[in-house]
């Protein structure tokens, strides 16, 4: 087991590696580089060439690369050509707040997409299932703009519930001192996502059902109620959980819109203005973060498959690429 | 030594799987109701304009922002454009968009996670740990990196989200390989030295074509809210083409203005089409797999 | 006084019966088998009696279990007698058991399902280790621990018996609880059914296909055909005086031990040779310096008990494997491309033998696109000659290969495998998913097929009397070592190895009277 | 044009005190507190917050009514200069240092030492110009000081453009004795103030930003760039505080700004001109809607160096039919709701009494579509089979036959009065027989792909560019056209080269003659050196109806010293 996790560990800084060489890379297929976004219109040539004499772009790609693969081990992330502050404070300001976002958005997720996926899968066909197959499916099709911009109307124009605004501050805890505000943009991010997770379970819910397991269970007198929450629920489970890891780019992604509508300064917009500034090393350190959170992410729903799972976590060393 | 008269014999019987397939489609409703929503859309966004003209290629100034009436069932937009008439191009951007970038994305991960699957050890590693990367990398900063690179038109668009979105049927396609390799005809064939190109062409990406064909019913879902995602960003395709996506984020911003007329007839036509592919999928889904309708 | 009566049982799914006008009664303490062909209806009169059937089913008729009908409840009055009113054993003990779960949890599941007063799990740990204990698992208090994948299938099965015991029902249902077994674990299976008969005077409904099972167990037969009953008999009338045609063409597919004649085989060069072959996973040694030869048109037996390494050694024969050290020579030389041309292979599974997405015809032609360049008439008409040498209509041509029965599939897999005429024939225990009537008519073609082509042919079986039947050679593989080899009459008639004799006594034969014979032997 | 001001002065009932919510652009965080600015970090509302706290030697902005010295503002008397033009003589206000200590003459010395020094990493500096231009710096007294200057040059020009940059420091607490007055003294200090100030996270708390002479002195400054600025108690000037104190609010988007708008949460912000038609409900809810007209110019360059079309552009023909296709009127009353105003030449169409020609005040171009057709058919342009015009006679020097009027515009993506202002651009091009592809990118890579560049480079295939979503270029207080269209002036992006044109400008920038500007306007007008296009405003604003005293400076500064309530705001 621990040869399994030390493999998967590895595994994950391989695939952090390749991250950063093809963000590099990527990123140097940009024409013009940032001088001049970052300068303004008004800068003179010889303050563009200066500028990227200090940022190294006069240098070969792969110096700069090696540059910078050095200066990260040094936990040296750089600094915003645009913000005046360096990489590690803006992602220590902002990941924060955006993890607070996509957690509890992901969370509710999963406490409401669940058990709606199981019931749905044991009343198939009925009409509650047809009915949150539908709801599931037109939250799934709304755009996430859409979708926040109708919770503003409602919830926050036509009935002033909550306001249309995240708290404001610096810190985690004046973010936390308004819960209320926080409603509408974890309402907003989470819509696509229990529609997806609630598509899993109860697929993974319906499987599991024609399993012999639960006709033994049957067969031995077992209530229906125990059997789906003691037999059935775990072994769907395992299966979900494993793609839950592979959701932390996706729940990024609509964080992004989540951040822009409800003015909600997190690490989506922070990447968004550093990819349109050419804003390298805000872009680079946010893109290492969410490729840590995506390796994590796999390796945190494999642990837990291997907790849930004794199969697993005896055979173990079983390569699931 | 006895053979029983062939007619006795009592095999398993045969599973009917294909008859079982088309009526177990059509038994699903919902299924049913999805394609030909899909159709009724497919007619009216490129068989609409035939019926219904309207100038799609140059604004016109003095007509904007017109409340729906005589002329403009739907209004027209702030360029002057009709949008009823917007709707049929608009849809058909988003259509062609999510349906080649869909095809590509499938074709793409289906010869991929075949590849990786079937050849296993080392050359499995490599390619999917080349997808794992893809996965962590946000597909909007490929899609930023893409769009800054060239043009996106309709297709260049439709290729980008199509190369942007493969990773999933990949996984996908490798894991229904890693199963199927198992099968013993894959092995009879093998052991007779078929080439893997044959055998990844010819047995595993044709048996998985149940799967395939699911997935590719909600890529091309995905790739048309993805359409939407990256007009909204400004990513989209140039005017006067416009898309769904386009129109919607546009429309919103008149929203307190109450101009309903911008924003819900693109809204409700993402939101139908993507929710009428689902449930095609979902159909499809039901149809494929057999151990569901047991 | 009956514990199970079954009056006018008719299943209909859709609107074909499954089960038709059954009518059955089981005493106190006495077995009754259920046999019949695969699809015959066994396990949904099973079903029905806990109504544990799916929703699409139709049931009408009565089942009296326990003094209840049960066909007449519903929610928690059925969920009563189950368990309580008969206690089920499932075919596959892999899948029947929940693999989340504990084997205590299960087991304790299953007493306080039953329990008047349910108290927490873990008070029911004693009456557990007891049931574990009762059921012959070894170390019964470790096991609760355990999952299942940790057991054996033996094992496993076993803790499915004491689960269908945990409650105390009167009537033990057992669909076909050793078909997944090895003859050696099936047979202590049997044994403990039987004692547990004894001891506890439960009655049993055996399910099962193998009239050997039937013969060493049962004291009651009925012989299910598409649903109906043909015959019922004591199992020793039956076996001795069958009535019915079908019952007695039954029989008569069931290979017998012994019944074969050999003919001294031909010295011949090898098709294949093995010598010293060793494969390991992850350091065990799964096949131990295996040397092993296959003369040219000759068919050499391997059995063996599951995981002695059968498959893994035809696997290096076909170089699907890679063995870590010796030798695998086919046609004299290592295995190459060109040899590949002359090797054919049959596998056991016939529903994974086809690809799906081809016909009959596009099936057997695959392997003349491959390795020749004829063209598309030549190779239909070389098609059509095969389907001929494996008896089976032209008009299969353009099926696919789910519209086939598995016994058309098994024969549609050889014909694949001797299209381009071999040398040699791996195949991998082509019959053990097949009925035995469907099995008989697979061991004809392949007979034909081998006196046509002349190839010869590596036999991998777990049946001694299949292999008894068709090979001249056999080998006995026991933990990936040969433990003894040579002619059929002599491993088979007179084994010197213990544990050749071991196996050769732990597979049933459909003759009550010797199974009783060899029953006492055992106990010696 | 600046119109809010004296919202009623003083007539009005004012509350004295209270904290202004000001909304800053959508993603943009203050992250600049040094005043001497520093490349990447010259942003408008850097300075805009900087000079409320550093008074400028001399402050120019809209207030009056146009663009002009604010007196009050400035740290400084008029300048006075020489019958040569050769000296200027300044004498400073009696300010004094949050610190009690007096501004004096070291202070502005101490300020050229530090730019002298540290001239190459100062944001603002071009080779010629200020500090290189002036020669000496003598000290007379205590407040009065003269400048030596390498030559003659137009007084307004100079004071307007040049004298504006210098901003007296606080030589006591920033400095260090004399050392500032050799060159590697003053780097070293230049560089520890450029130090400190890239350390934003200590901007409240660092003592070196607590010493100010403005009327607000910084209370918190957050990495998130929300600033607050509380009234400087120890301000001595002539134009102190009316506000407890000003908090600058920072927003992820517009609309994430006008839904907070609309809920009340800010007090003076904006709103996307697509909801202007929400302006009845917003003023029922108590704000006033002003567009922020901006000292700006907004265009389309061309670029003259590209193989494919530079020849044709540099026909005035071509360039005169183009400019009648644009219709400007049309784009500035519908795509921007009347919130643009068209421009028809190098200098602010609005807010300026005093360099606009008569020839750019009355658009010698119109939108006339049939006589831009003429213009290119009366030159041998003929459409082909798909409509779009081919040169099939003698189309000018250089044109070569065959060459298709098919051009790539690269546009700023994000603004939908953008895209829309482009389409119709298209729209109408298409009319003439002239095709426009539109490739829309971020800002950035339209400022980075639109450069100056030689015609064999590749980096020369653009063609049109546009970065014009809030005005393309913001002049200081004097409209010269040094850095924009002279041959080889730096922002002179498509290589437009006009003898007559150098002439003027550097005329304009030398000679005290008024008319200069004049000329050089009217030639522009008609010379097209780019497409003229609709300024659209710096922003619309949303400003709460009982906060007076506010004018919206073109020059894009904040005056929020002379801001009051007129009504209890708690806070
Ligand atoms: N859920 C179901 N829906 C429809 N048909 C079914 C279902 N279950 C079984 N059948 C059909 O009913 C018939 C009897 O099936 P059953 O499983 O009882 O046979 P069996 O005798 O147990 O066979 P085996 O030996 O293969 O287990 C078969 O033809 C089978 O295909
Ligand atoms: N790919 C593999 N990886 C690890 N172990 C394996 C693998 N394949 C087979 N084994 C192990 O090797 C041993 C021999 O397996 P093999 O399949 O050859 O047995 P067998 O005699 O064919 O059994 P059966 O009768 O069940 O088919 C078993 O213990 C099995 O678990
Ligand atoms: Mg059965
Ligand atoms: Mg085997």
């Amino acid at each position: 087991m621990i040869r399994y996790v030390g493999k998967r560990l590895l595994l994950a800084v391989v695939v952090v590696l390749l991250v950063t060489v093809a963000t590099f890379v990527l990123l140097h297929l940009l024409p013009g580089g940032p001088a001049r976004g970052i300068l303004g219109v008004k800068a003179t040539q010889e303050q563009i060439d200066a500028f990227n004499h200090s940022a190294g772009f006069d240098q070969p790609l792969p110096v700069q690369y090696w540059d910078y693969l050095l200066r990260l081990l040094h936990g040296d992330l750089g600094e915003s050509y645009s913000m005046n502050t360096d990489v590690t404070t803006l992602l220590g300001e902002r990941l924060p707040k955006t993890l607070v976002l996509t957690a509890t958005s992901t969370l509710l997720a999963i406490v409401v997409a669940l058990p709606l996926g199981v019931w749905q899968a044991v009343r198939r066909g009925g009409v509650l299932d047809h009915l949150g197959t539908g709801i599931a499916f037109v939250l799934y099709a709304t755009p996430v703009f859409f979708l926040s911009l109708l919770l503003i109307i409602l919830f926050s124009q036509a009935l002033p519930w909550f306001p249309a605004q995240a708290a404001q501050g610096d810190t985690l805890g004046e973010l936390l001192s308004q819960p209320g505000s926080l409603v509408l943009p974890v309402l907003a991010g989470a819509g696509a996502t229990v529609a997806a997770f609630s598509r899993y379970m109860r697929a993974s819910t319906l499987d599991n059902l024609t399993e012999d397991y639960v006709r033994t269970a049957r067969a031995k007198g077992t209530p229906e109620r125990v059997i789906l929450w003691r037999h059935v629920w775990p072994n769907s489970l395992t299966s979900v959980v494993a793609m839950l890891g592979y959701y932390v780019p996706v729940i990024f992604g609509g964080s992004l819109v989540v951040e822009s509508m409800f003015n909600y300064p997190g690490v989506g917009l922070l990447f968004w203005n550093a990819a349109r500034n050419a804003d390298y090393p805000v872009l680079l350190g946010v893109v290492l973060v969410i490729a840590i959170a995506t390796v994590a992410g796999a390796l945190l729903a494999d642990l837990v498959q291997l907790l849930i799972d004794p199969r697993i976590r005896r055979a173990g060393a079983h390569d699931h690429a | 030594m006895t053979t029983l008269d062939p007619t006795i014999s009592l095999a398993p019987a045969p599973e009917r799987r294909h008859r079982g397939t088309l009526s177990a489609f059509l038994g699903h409703r919902t299924a049913v109701a999805g394609g030909i929503l899909l159709l009724l859309v497919l007619a009216f966004c490129f068989l609409g304009p035939l019926l219904y003209g309207s100038d799609q290629v140059h604004t016109n100034l003095q007509a904007a922002r017109l409340a729906p009436g005589a002329g403009h069932p739907l209004g027209t937009d702030d360029l002057g454009y009709d949008v009823l008439g917007r709707l049929m191009v608009a849809g058909r951007t988003s259509l062609i968009v999510g349906v080649v970038a869909g095809l590509i994305a499938t074709a793409i991960g289906a010869i991929w996670g075949a590849l990786a699957g079937y050849a296993g050890g080392w050359a499995d590693a490599v390619l999917m740990r080349i997808v794992d990367t893809g996965v962590a990398i946000p597909a909007l900063f490929l899609l930023l990196v893409a769009a800054t690179l060239v043009t996106p038109s309709v297709w260049v668009l439709a290729v980008i989200i199509g190369c942007v979105s493969w990773l999933v049927p990949a996984r996908l396609m490798r894991a229904e390989t890693v199963t199927l390799k198992e099968r013993d005809y894959v092995k009879a064939i093998s052991v007779l030295g078929a080439g893997r190109l044959r055998i990844v062409f010819r047995h595993l990406i044709p048996n998985a074509i149940g799967t395939l064909m699911v997935n590719l019913t909600f890529q091309i879902a995905d790739a048309i809210l993805l359409v939407a995602y990256v007009s909204f960003l400004g990513l989209g395709v140039p005017p006067p083409t416009t898309d769904w996506g386009a129109m919607l984020s546009k429309g919103i911003t008149y929203t307190y203005d109450g101009a309903w007329w911008l924003i819900l007839p693109p809204g409700i036509a993402i939101v139908l089409v993507v929710c009428a592919i689902n449930f095609l999928g979902d159909g499809l889904r039901d149809a494929f797999a057999v151990r569901g309708r047991r | 006084m009956s514990v199970l009566s079954i009056e006018n049982l008719r299943v209909t799914y859709g609107d074909s019966p499954a089960v038709d006008n059954l009518s059955l009664t089981v005493g106190k303490g006495e077995i009754v088998a259920l046999v019949g062909e695969s699809g015959s209806g066994k396990s949904t009169a099973a079903l029905a009696v806990l109504g544990l059937l799916p929703g699409n089913a139709k049931v009408t008729g009565s089942i009296e279990l326990a003094g209840q009908d049960v066909l007449g409840l519903r929610g928690e009055a059925l969920r009563r007698v189950r368990g309580k009113g008969a206690g089920m054993v499932f075919q596959e003990p892999m899948t029947a058991l929940n693999p989340l779960r504990t084997i205590g949890f299960q087991l304790a599941e299953a007493i306080r399902n039953h329990d008047e007063q349910p108290k927490r799990l873990k008070h029911y740990r004693d009456r557990c280790a007891e049931l574990l204990d009762r059921v012959g698992v070894p170390e019964p208090r470790r096991r609760l621990d355990q999952y299942p994948h940790q057991l054996s299938g033996g094992l496993r099965q076993r803790v499915m018996i004491a689960i269908a015991l945990a409650a105390g029902p009167e009537l033990i249902i057992a669909d076909e609880p050793t078909t997944a077994l090895d003859v050696t674990v099936q047979q202590q299976i049997l044994d403990l059914l039987r004692d547990i008969r004894e001891h506890e005077g439960t009655g049993t409904l055996l399910i099962t296909h193998n009239m050997g099972v039937v013969a060493d167990l049962a004291d009651r037969v009925l012989v299910l055909r598409q649903g109906r009953v043909v015959e019922e008999a004591a199992t020793t009338k039956l076996f001795e005086h069958p009535e019915a045609d079908y019952t007695k063409q039954l029989l008569a597919a069931v290979p017998l031990l012994g019944t074969a004649s050999h003919s001294e085989p031909e010295p011949a060069d090898a098709v294949l040779s093995l010598t010293d072959v060793v494969v390991t996973y992850g350091g065990r040694r799964v096949v131990d310096s295996v040397s092993l030869h296959v003369g040219a048109g000759e068919i050499v037996g391997l059995v063996g008990e599951s995981g002695s390494g059968k498959t893994t050694l035809g696997n290096c024969a076909l170089g699907l494997v890679k063995p870590k050290s010796g030798g695998v020579r086919v046609f004299g030389e290592p295995l190459n491309g060109k040899a590949r041309r002359h090797i054919g292979a049959v596998f056991q599974d016939p529903a994974s033998s086809l690809d799906p997405r081809m016909t009959v015809a596009q099936t057997i032609a695959e392997p003349l696109v491959v390795h020749t360049r004829q063209g598309r008439r030549e190779r239909l008409r070389r098609v059509r000659e095969l389907l001929d040498a494996v008896e089976l209509p032209e008009s299969l041509l353009h099926r696919y290969g789910h519209e086939l029965s598995g016994g058309q599939r098994q024969r549609v897999s050889l014909a694949r495998a001797v299209v381009l005429g071999p040398k040699l024939l791996v195949a991998d225990e082509p019959t053990s998913a097949l009925d035995v009537s469907v099995q008989a008519t697979v061991l004809d073609v392949l007979a034909r097929l081998h006196e046509e082509f002349g190839f010869g042919c590596l036999f991998i079986s777990h049946d001694l009397a299949v292999v008894d039947r068709v090979c001249d050679r056999v080998a006995v593989l026991s933990g990936g070592r040969v433990v003894e080899q040579g002619p059929c009459e002599q491993v088979l008639r007179t084994p010197e190895h213990e544990y050749t004799r071991a196996l050769l006594l732990a597979s049933p034969v459909p003759d009550p009277a010797r199974q009783r014979e060899r029953r006492l032997a055992r106990a010696v | 044009a600046g119109a809010r001001e004296q919202h009623g002065g003083g007539g009005q009932n004012e509350v004295p005190g209270g904290t202004v919510r000001f909304a800053l652009p959508p993603s943009a965080t203050p992250n600049w507190i040094l005043p001497i600015s520093y490349p990447g970090y010259t942003a408008s509302y850097n300075s805009a917050i900087q000079s409320t706290m550093y008074v400028p030697l001399y402050a120019y902005d809209g207030t009056s009514g146009a663009v002009a010295m604010d007196e009050q503002a400035s740290a400084a008397e008029p300048p006075v200069y020489s019958a040569d033009g050769r000296t200027v003589t300044i004498r400073l206000k009696p300010l004094t240092w949050s610190t009690g200590t007096p501004v004096t003459t070291r202070d502005v010395e101490f300020w050229f030492n530090l730019v002298r020094a540290g001239k190459d990493d100062w944001g603002a500096y071009t080779s010629g110009l200020i500090p290189d231009n002036v020669t000496a710096f003598h000290a007379v007294d205590e407040h009065t000081f003269t400048l030596t200057l390498d030559k003659t040059y137009n007084n307004d020009w100079f004071t307007a453009n040049q004298l504006t940059y210098v901003i007296p420091l606080p030589h006591q607490e920033w400095g260090d004795g004399d050392a500032d007055r050799t060159p590697e003294g003053a780097k070293r200090i230049f560089d520890h103030l450029v130090a400190e100030a890239k350390n934003l996270g200590t901007y409240a708390s660092n003592p070196l930003w607590k010493v100010v002479d403005g009327p607000f002195a910084l209370r918190n400054f957050t990495a998130n760039g929300a600033v607050s600025l509380v009234k400087n108690p120890r301000y001595t000037g002539e134009d102190p505080a009316r506000l407890d104190g000003v908090d600058f609010l920072t927003f992820t988007s517009s609309a994430a700004e006008y839904n907070v708008l609309r809920a009340g949460g800010v007090d003076y912000g904006y709103l996307p001109t697509s909801n202007l038609g929400q302006q009845p409900e917003l003023e029922a809810q108590g704000y006033t809607i002003e567009p922020w007209n901006g000292w700006s110019i907004t265009y389309i360059p061309y670029n003259f160096n590209n193989p494919a079309l530079g020849k044709a552009f540099s026909q005035l023909y071509v360039r005169q039919a183009i400019q009648h296709a644009v219709d400007q009127q049309a784009i500035s009353s519908v795509i921007w709701r009347g919130t643009a105003s068209p421009g028809y030449g190098p200098v602010p169409q609005d807010n300026d009494p005093q360099y606009l020609s008569d020839r750019q005040k009355t658009n010698p171009y119109p939108f006339d579509l049939d006589a831009a057709r003429n213009l290119l058919a009366s030159h041998g342009w003929r459409p082909g089979s798909d409509g779009v015009l081919t040169c099939e006679g003698d189309c000018g020097e250089g044109v070569a036959r065959g060459t298709r009027l098919e051009m790539t515009l690269l546009t700023e993506s994000g603004s939908d009065e953008t895209d829309g202002t482009m389409q119709e651009l298209k729209s109408e091009l298409a009319r003439i027989g002239i095709e426009l592809n539109i490739n829309s990118q971020p800002l950035n890579t339209v400022l980075a792909t639109g450069t100056t560049c030689k015609p064999e480079e590749p980096s020369c295939s653009w063609q049109l560019s546009y970065f014009g979503t809030q005005g393309s270029w913001y002049f200081p207080a004097y409209p010269s056209g040094e850095q924009l269209f002279t041959t080889d002036a730096s922002v002179n992006f498509g290589g437009y080269t006009d003898a007559v044109t150098d002439q003027l400008v550097s005329a304009s920038t030398q000679a005290n003659a008024a008319q200069t500007m004049l000329d050089y306007s009217a030639r522009l007008a008609e010379q097209l050196p780019v497409i003229w296009m609709p300024n659209p405003p710096y922003q619309v604003s949303a400003i709460d109806s009982a906060l007076h005293g506010v004018s919206q400076d073109p020059l894009a500064g904040l005056q929020p010293q002379r801001w009051f309530w007129t009504k209890e705001v708690a806070r």
